[in-house]
């Protein structure tokens, strides 16, 4: 291999010099911006991190598994991620060989940053013989672009035939979009015709050279070559400078992304920071819209995560409200999401920013103080007093148990915060965390049992109550059942169980009820279930979905749940259960209910 | 002169007077406000009531009238839980409905330049 | 408004009123808010119209204050009453007419009682023989003391020197009417005109030549109710209800407001002045008051008595400006002089309400 | 064709009802009307709820199916005697029928609102009764209403109903309803005018009622107060000024009014009275003729060959009185078929 070109140069790579440094400088200005926004101790957090030899090498085996491989999505959709992995990666080889080539053949070259992209320009086959390297190496990058070419194709087909992938909705991409998707689609189209009206001089591999040879059977000159060039520069060139516009900025931004979440840092903001880095990192493929419970309703599709993302990056305030406070924050698209974006925390940052002209205040309160001698506190909480049948259940077991117990809030207490937290009314929801540490520190109790997850996700994660455990009703039971404080009687009802979204996501638990209902009688599974389950659309988590908006949310719920011909649906919140209820063909029941049916003394 | 008694302010609602703003501004973000029969299952489920009075069936009364101070005052206890939702015999969404009015609580006493 | 509707009313609502013998029972406070009232009632019955009207020195109040008060019970109110018309019956009377509206009230309500419940009667009589050995025949009819003006508002008119006419417009005088509370609020057949749109003192405004003003709160009482007034700590009450009548009825500018009970033009004109003092605010024009009068008072205006010897200087509201409109000659320097021509000494002027 | 004579007394929409069924049944029944026209209140009504049908279509049919009756227009019951099974109807046009079955069907009246002096009915121009409203509706002409524009307008629910001081302590079923059909009627006039409704308390228990509560509080704006008005005045610019205690929030409250309805209710039609007692027919204790019992018999009246349908045996709506006027022609059939 030997330079053809004296200089090293020719201006068809300007434009692709060009695009290079404006997407280069776009995103040093996102990294200062992200790193200024983010508060004092998160920076400081992030950047030790970074040297942090652990997880540094966890951000780059993240980076490589999710960014180029696409790990995740293979897992959920081998087919887009096998498209998404063949260009991310196919790529990503062809740059790196590409710097291979020029080190090895061109090694005084290696300054012109251009030179391993138009490699095949730039240089000329040697006097001698091919080598073993060259050959392995024409091979090997043949072989990627034709990775990548596939890649390509398959984005084509799902272009026009989503549903072949398996997506039902996906996102309308912008007007920017659409240039960066068809400058993206053509770069390596083009780079093939390049290389290949350049292979006879280049040299080429299998796909190059043999392409060489159709092109000169009938297009004898060397004309094509230079315009080709020139519009694989080109196409470079508008990908690049669409790039910070366009949801390919996912590509650079994930690679923020991944770092800064290892670094544990959590959303604080709504539009700054860390939050900045996740919308950036969308990559806008509306896996969230099948996944969110409200996109059982049109009117709903553009309420999803991916189009808040999506209005935050345009700056228009008034569609950022609105998603916000419509989202049910049950927590799927997060979980579905191939970059782990938090919408729901993104929406309750969105909510804590609003400045009320009222502010509740409930210092002045002075609630019953909790009943003291017990080592056993029942917190029934507010939605449990609207569904007595599961606070005299889970009274009823514990007796049988033979516990030593007493309900904290028996004439009513102060509401648990979690409602005020998911409203973004973090100062309120102290004030009564507070309180209510207070009055379960003075009872001088060791466990607090608690029987809606919504009380219990709050209890567990913002209460800081030394000494006293939290435990929602159907891990205890499962343990009182383990332990033989209970003696179960196998029924031959067979149920479903309703992951409730506090319950599942927010709290992890879906074996424990799975457990205790397997023994009270037969439990089918349906689909989707555990961490893919369907709000039950009763959510406190939404501020604006109305009683009748969510009917059909509701009711999509149940077909899904009742797909398997369950006997009875059963779930853990009293929440679900007085929204089932509601529209259920067959019983709805809470744990405890089942469980103190099929129950006796150990 | 001191008498030893004053005039005391009436206490008629006078509707001709009666500043509705506040609750047309709720309306327009919240329009079930306007079906509220005023059945009071707000009020005897709330978990604030015992504390400062709350009754959202209360508070759309106090804005129908235009007595935005005593509506005020209620709120002030309220711990968004959501009981009044789900008791609500006409499906109103309270908890809009409470958050909305306490914003605009605040953006019209910036209009008004409070 | 369509008047035909009221005239229907209040042809509903006639009561027989007889033209002559009556036994006239006053008022216990009148005499000293307006000391020329009952006076005069008598002068134009008597002198004026040439009635019968006795009267007895040994009569005594009916208890109405105090019932209304609640300090004493029903049946001392009654035999009170008893007593009273024992004395017009020892004067061989059937015709019995009060001067006070809460009295009126108190026999109409007494009367209807003892008609619903006649052992009750039975029991009154017992007790009044024991307390003065006296017996009673009940009332043929009961009258108010301006029911007997209004039958004669006509005869009234007809000798009259003035009209109720603005003497440089020939307007007529635009004159607020308030009806006491206890008149016919709590037996409409026993007034004239009925509660809602009683024609007793419009009946008389009209025949003199004046204009009835219809406001939104002329039902409204003037403030007094007994309890609102006499405990201190209520008074404050009793003045805003007054605040509250004046306030719907100044749009309509009234000339003057008359009266037929013995509270209520003691509070419309006093608490006027407290009103300014206290507010800064004046109803009449100039910073004037509007002038309160009783029925006979304007009667006697219209019969052409001599302002003063109606007793027009006691009142809070200077009443000048009523009669220079009329046209009512007077002696400016002769208003606080006594009947010996001596000064009895001026009150001391307030600082917001204009008077002279 | 039967050659039993049937009287039915009231030509409204239950003596109608009844005679068409009874014409259907092979008789010829005689109507007996007071007034000059068929279709009685219903025929002065502009719609009906709760589906806002014209009033007149109903009348207007009924007219058509018993127009083969003979019927007797502006004509009164003198009395009715008994001999044997047969009544003796007298007319005050001279004739007389002997009828083998006769049916009262004689409605009620509206309550006269000028007995309720303090809301001021034909004392302000301003003031008007539901029926006022109604025909404005339908004739577009009312020397109260032309040429106004009405910005701010109220109901007053129960006027001369559950009012023991007007001799009515009934409730009237349908005013509450009425009065938010009339309202709703009146904002589709007056886009802009604000309408209150002063209530003691809505009974909407029929179909699709309470449809139109929501409508009119949703839809329509329209505002209730829970109180009952206590008067009525007038104001210096001519509009009526009206006080009500808001016992929701325990506070009076006024307002001033370009127009005031005023939602009489329902009583007896007395006229019938002593024909019908003459007859041995009681008078229930809410005023209305009484039924042999109120649950089985409403139609019946005890006493042989007498029947009863409709209002003069209590408040009803339309359909509750269609119904029993096609009961009651059944009744009779039977009677005559079978009973006698």
């Amino acid at each position: 291999m030997i330079d053809r070109v004296a200089s090293g140069f020719h201006p068809f790579v300007l434009p692709f010099l060009f695009g290079m440094i404006f997407v280069l400088g776009y995103c040093l200005y996102g990294i200062v911006k992200i790193l200024l926004q983010l508060s004092h101790e998160d920076r400081r957090r992030f950047l030790l991190s970074l040297i942090n030899p652990v997880t540094a090498w966890k951000n780059i085996k993240d980076i490589f598994l999710n960014c180029l491989l696409h790990v995740k999505l293979w897992k959920r959709n081998p087919v887009l991620g096998y498209m998404h992995s063949s260009i991310a990666f196919g790529w990503f080889m062809l740059i790196v060989l590409g710097h291979i080539e020029v080190m090895l053949f061109v090694p005084h070259r290696m300054r012109q940053v251009w030179y391993p992209i138009f490699f095949n320009y730039f240089v000329a086959e040697g006097p001698g013989p091919a080598t073993v390297q060259g050959a392995l190496l024409f091979t090997l990058m043949d072989f990627f672009l034709l990775v990548v070419l596939s890649g390509i194709a398959l984005a084509m087909i799902k272009r026009v035939r989503s549903r072949i992938f398996g997506m039902r909705r996906t996102t309308r991409p912008s007007f920017l979009d659409r240039v960066g998707l068809y400058s993206l689609w053509a770069i390596f189209p083009l780079r093939l015709l390049a290389e290949g009206f350049t292979a006879h001089i280049s040299g080429g591999g299998f796909l190059i050279t043999p392409l060489n040879w159709v092109f000169r059977q009938f297009l004898g000159d060397q004309l094509h070559m230079l315009p080709t060039w020139w519009a694989y520069s080109i196409a470079l060139c508008i990908f690049m400078c669409v790039l910070p516009f366009t949801r390919y900025m996912h590509i650079p931004a994930e690679m923020m992304l991944i770092p800064m979440r290892n670094a544990g840092l959590k959303i604080k903001h709504a539009r700054r920071g860390f939050t900045r880095a996740m919308v950036w990192s969308c990559p806008n493929c509306g896996v969230c819209i099948d996944a969110c419970p409200m996109s059982v309703k049109k009117i709903n599709l553009k309420d999803t995560t991916v189009y808040l993302n999506r209005n935050i990056r345009r700056g228009n305030e008034e569609r950022i409200e609105q998603i916000s406070d419509k989202c049910l924050l049950c927590g799927k698209c997060r979980e579905v999401c191939q970059i782990g974006l938090d919408g729901p925390s993104i929406r309750i940052a969105q909510r804590a920013m609003r400045s009320y002209g009222l502010n509740q205040d409930y210092t002045s309160f002075r609630p019953a103080p909790a009943p003291a001698g017990h080592k056993l506190l029942y917190f029934a909480g507010c939605m449990t007093q609207l569904t007595p049948r599961i606070s005299k259940a889970v009274g009823s077991v514990l007796d049988k148990a033979g516990l030593d117990w007493e309900i904290m809030d028996k004439d009513g207490g102060l509401c648990c915060g979690r409602p005020l937290m998911t409203a973004g009314r973090f100062v309120q929801a102290k004030q009564l965390i507070r309180q209510n540490s207070e009055l379960i520190r003075a009872s001088g109790c060791d466990t607090l049992l608690l029987s809606c997850p919504i009380c219990y996700k709050i209890f567990k994660e913002r209460y800081k109550l030394e000494g006293v455990r939290v435990v929602h009703t159907a891990e205890f039971f499962e343990e009182l059942i383990q332990t033989g404080a209970l003696h179960v009687e196998k029924g031959d009802i067979r149920y479903v169980f309703h992951d409730p979204c506090e319950l599942g996501r927010g709290s992890g638990i879906y074996e424990q009820p799975r457990r205790i209902l397997g023994r009270a009688g037969y439990l089918v599974e349906s689909e989707p279930n555990r961490a893919e389950s369907i709000c039950c659309g009763g959510s406190l988590g939404s501020l604006t979905l109305g009683f009748a908006q969510r009917e059909d949310m509701t009711r999509n719920a149940l077909k899904h749940l009742t797909e398997g011909g369950p006997d009875a649906i059963a779930t853990a919140c009293p929440l679900c259960l007085a929204t089932f209820s509601r529209y259920a063909d067959r019983a709805v029941q809470d744990i405890a209910e089942i469980l103190d049916r099929v129950s006796s003394k150990g | 002169m001191e008498f030893g008694f004053k005039l005391s302010p009436s206490s008629a609602v006078n509707l001709d007077q009666v500043d509705l703003s506040l609750y047309e501004r709720l309306a327009a973000i919240e329009p079930d406000l306007r079906i509220c029969m005023a059945c009071g299952s707000c009020s005897a489920t709330c978990t604030a009531a015992p504390f400062t009075g709350m009754s959202v069936r209360k508070v759309i009364l106090d804005l129908q009238r235009g007595k935005e101070k005593e509506a005020a005052k209620m709120l002030s206890g309220c711990m968004l839980c959501g009981k009044c939702t789900m008791v609500c015999p006409r499906g109103i969404n309270t908890r809009h409905l409470i958050l909305s009015l306490c914003r605009i609580y605040g953006t019209k006493a910036k209009e008004e330049g409070k | 408004m369509i008047y035909q509707g009221k005239q229907k009313i209040w042809s509903e609502y006639q009561k027989e009123i007889p033209d002559d013998h009556w036994y006239y029972v006053r008022s216990c406070i009148r005499q000293n808010f307006f000391p020329a009232s009952e006076r005069m009632f008598t002068e134009i019955t008597r002198n004026v119209l040439g009635k019968d009207i006795y009267e007895t020195p040994s009569h005594t109040t009916c208890g109405g204050i105090a019932y209304h008060c609640d300090t004493i019970p029903q049946e001392t109110v009654m035999t009170i009453v008893a007593r009273q018309f024992a004395l017009m019956t020892e004067a061989g009377y059937e015709n019995y007419v009060a001067s006070c509206i809460t009295s009126f009230g108190n026999y109409a309500e007494i009367l209807e009682t003892w008609h619903e419940f006649p052992e009750l009667e039975t029991k009154i009589r017992e007790l009044l023989w024991k307390a003065c050995k006296k017996e009673f025949k009940k009332p043929k009819y009961l009258a108010h003391s301006s029911d007997l003006i209004y039958k004669f508002r006509g005869e009234i008119a007809a000798k009259g020197r003035f009209r109720l006419v603005d003497k440089e417009t020939g307007e007529p005088l635009r004159i607020v009417e308030h009806i006491g509370c206890h008149y016919a609020k709590m037996f409409p057949h026993k007034g004239v005109g009925g509660a809602e749109y009683p024609c007793v003192l419009s009946g008389m405004i009209e025949a003199w030549g004046g204009q009835v003003i219809d406001y939104p709160e002329r039902r409204h009482c003037c403030g007094y109710g007994f309890r609102q007034y006499h405990v201190q700590a209520n008074r404050g009450y009793s003045l805003s209800n007054t605040h509250k009548k004046f306030e719907s009825m100044e749009p309509y500018h009234p000339d003057a407001i008359i009266t037929n009970c013995p509270g209520c033009p003691y509070f419309l004109d006093r608490w006027q002045y407290v009103i300014a003092e206290q507010t800064g605010k004046t109803y009449g024009r100039d910073g004037f008051g509007i002038p309160v009068f009783t029925y006979e008072e304007l009667a006697g205006l219209v019969l052409g008595y001599d302002p003063w010897d109606l007793g027009l200087q006691l009142h809070q509201v200077a009443v000048e400006p009523f009669l220079d409109k009329i046209g009512i000659e007077y002696d400016p320097s002769a208003k606080y002089k006594g009947l010996d021509k001596k000064d009895i000494l001026r009150p001391g002027l307030p600082q917001n309400l204009k008077c002279f | 064709m039967s050659k039993d004579n049937i009287v039915i007394i009231g030509g409204g929409i239950a003596g109608m009802t009844a005679a068409s069924r009874l014409l259907r049944l092979g008789y010829t029944p005689i109507i007996v009307e007071e007034s000059d026209h068929l279709g009685g209140h219903v025929a002065e009504w502009h719609k009906l709820f709760p589906d806002m049908a014209p009033a007149q279509d109903i009348v207007q049919r009924l007219a058509e199916e018993v127009s083969a009756a003979n019927i007797f227009l502006s004509t009164r019951v003198l009395f009715i005697n008994r001999l044997h099974d047969t009544y003796i109807v007298m007319l005050n046009n001279g004739v007389s029928i002997q009828a083998q079955a006769v049916l009262i069907a004689t409605g009620f009246n509206l309550f006269d609102a000028t007995k309720k002096e303090e809301y001021g009915y034909g004392i302000y121009d301003q003031v008007l009764t539901n029926r006022d409203l109604e025909r404005w509706f339908t004739t577009g002409d009312d020397p109260r209403l032309n040429g106004h524009e009405v910005k701010r307008a109220g109901f007053v629910h129960c006027v001369g109903s559950r009012d023991v001081k007007a001799g009515n302590t009934q409730c009237s079923k349908v005013c509450c309803v009425t009065a938010i059909k009339q309202a709703i009627e009146l904002k589709e006039k007056f886009p802009d005018a604000e309408i209150w409704c002063f209530y003691m308390d809505l009974r909407l228990f029929g179909k699709k009622y309470e449809d139109f509560y929501i409508n009119a509080q949703k839809d329509y704006g329209i505002h209730f107060i829970r109180g009952r008005v206590s008067e009525v005045s007038e104001g210096l610019d001519g509009r009526v000024i009206v006080k009500a205690e808001d016992t929701l929030s325990g506070k009076p409250v006024k307002v001033t009014l370009d127009l005031l309805v005023l939602m009489s209710g329902m009583v007896c039609n007395a006229t019938i009275n002593p024909i019908a007692t003459s007859l041995g027919i009681d008078l229930d204790s809410d005023g209305f003729l009484r039924s042999k019992d109120n649950i089985s018999h409403i139609v019946s009246s005890g006493r042989k060959g007498l029947f009863l349908a409709g209002a003069c045996t209590g408040t009803k709506t339309v359909p509750e009185t269609i119904a029993e006027a096609n009961s009651a022609a059944l009744d009779i059939h039977l009677y005559l078929t079978e009973g006698k």
